[in-house]
């Protein structure tokens, strides 16, 4: 078990109800992630719609997540 | 090139102040470009919008962009301003200003940046519409697809 | 469309309130170009520039260009002001605004309609160079020509 | 003889030293006009580098003047 720091934007951040919480899992990629997330909070976006940014920068939705790493996923952009 | 190229703000911003940074007499061109809060979008009456942006990896991303512009034209300037927060019709959403010696590498700068900020910084649109819904743009689509099944 | 649409500017103009004469509700995008007097051109340092107009064609062909681009784009607005007279570096010779619902058409129009007047407008340009010289642009090569002959 | 009203700008004012004139001629067209024009007041640009404006509009060097008539030459443009 890992523990993981995420932080929700826009749409994920009112479908999940705050802005920020750390969890403990076994998931090793942000997709694994994602997909136990998406299940457990209803999220209405895809997987492959989504980017991640792993401690503030982009990064493959397969890469490996380390213990204490920040989490964040990407919505579709929509700025301007 | 400055450190602060891209920045966020929470505040209503002046154009021309930024403007101002970008004065150079080597300069013979300058390009801005500002996005305006709609009154509409796709045929629906909008009546405000609200930006939200992930600060952290917004501004180095929206650096990024500034920096790779500097290297396809030959510019002499560049920034770009972006608000967050909720925001009226007619306010300044966003601004690229851009200046070169001649008029094409200006225009080709400031189209860049615009064009990639919008596609690749991590900043999110909500718009509320005159009839009190709302959405989150390019997300809602597919959250009503999931709910209608 | 304003019949004011193309102006011709003896004094200093601010570029700010001829975009404010732009405004509007349905438009998303505002893209603006302005010509600044640079400090050298092909490699010769330039004091000051001098821009000379032949008024009432100007004012002509000018507002053709302004209405040419709202038929060729979808814009909402677009106006133009040039300087005539004495100008020193740094200043705006030229303003271009135009607005559209989307960038694409708001850059598009901007840009035709300076590169337009750049060709079509009769409006001159002397540059006053450091050295003391001075010479009309696009008119002395052939001068200097017929001189040495 | 015809009598035209000219208006010279930028290099044709400077080398010609006035504003505008009024002068009496047998050129029927602008392009007739400006050899004469050329040849008394050593006018360093071709007839070919010129557009005509006639009674305040673009037209071209081989049209007919007619009595009265103001005519303007446009040496290459170079605004903003």
């Amino acid at each position: 078990m890992k523990t993981l720091h995420l932080q929700y934007f826009a749409i994920l951040r009112e479908q999940r109800g705050l802005t920020n919480e750390s969890m403990q899992t076994n998931a090793s990629t942000p997709a694994q992630l994602y997909e136990e997330l998406k299940c457990k909070y209803q999220f209405s976006l895809e997987s492959e719609q989504l980017r991640a940014a792993v401690n503030g920068e982009f990064t493959s939705m397969d890469t490996s997540l380390s213990d204490e790493d920040e989490v964040v996923y990407i919505p579709p952009v929509a700025g301007g | 090139m400055s450190e602060e190229s891209f920045q966020l703000s929470e505040e209503v911003f002046i154009p021309k102040e930024q403007a101002k940074l970008l004065c150079d007499p080597a300069a013979g061109g300058y390009c801005a470009f500002e996005g305006w809060v709609r009154d509409h979008n796709e045929g629906r009456p909008v009546k405000s919008l609200e930006y939200e942006a992930y600060p952290e990896l917004a501004i180095k991303e929206g650096s990024r962009i500034i920096k790779e512009a500097h290297k396809k034209f030959e510019v002499l300037g560049a920034n770009c301003i972006h608000r967050t927060g909720h925001l009226q019709i007619g306010e300044i959403a966003v601004w690229v200003g851009a200046t070169a010696k001649h008029r094409e590498e200006a225009f080709a700068a400031c189209r860049y940046i615009i064009d990639e900020v919008k596609s690749r910084v991590p900043i999110w649109k909500k718009e509320h519409y005159e009839d009190g819904n709302s959405g989150w743009v390019r997300c809602e689509h597919c959250a009503a697809h999931e709910h209608s099944h």
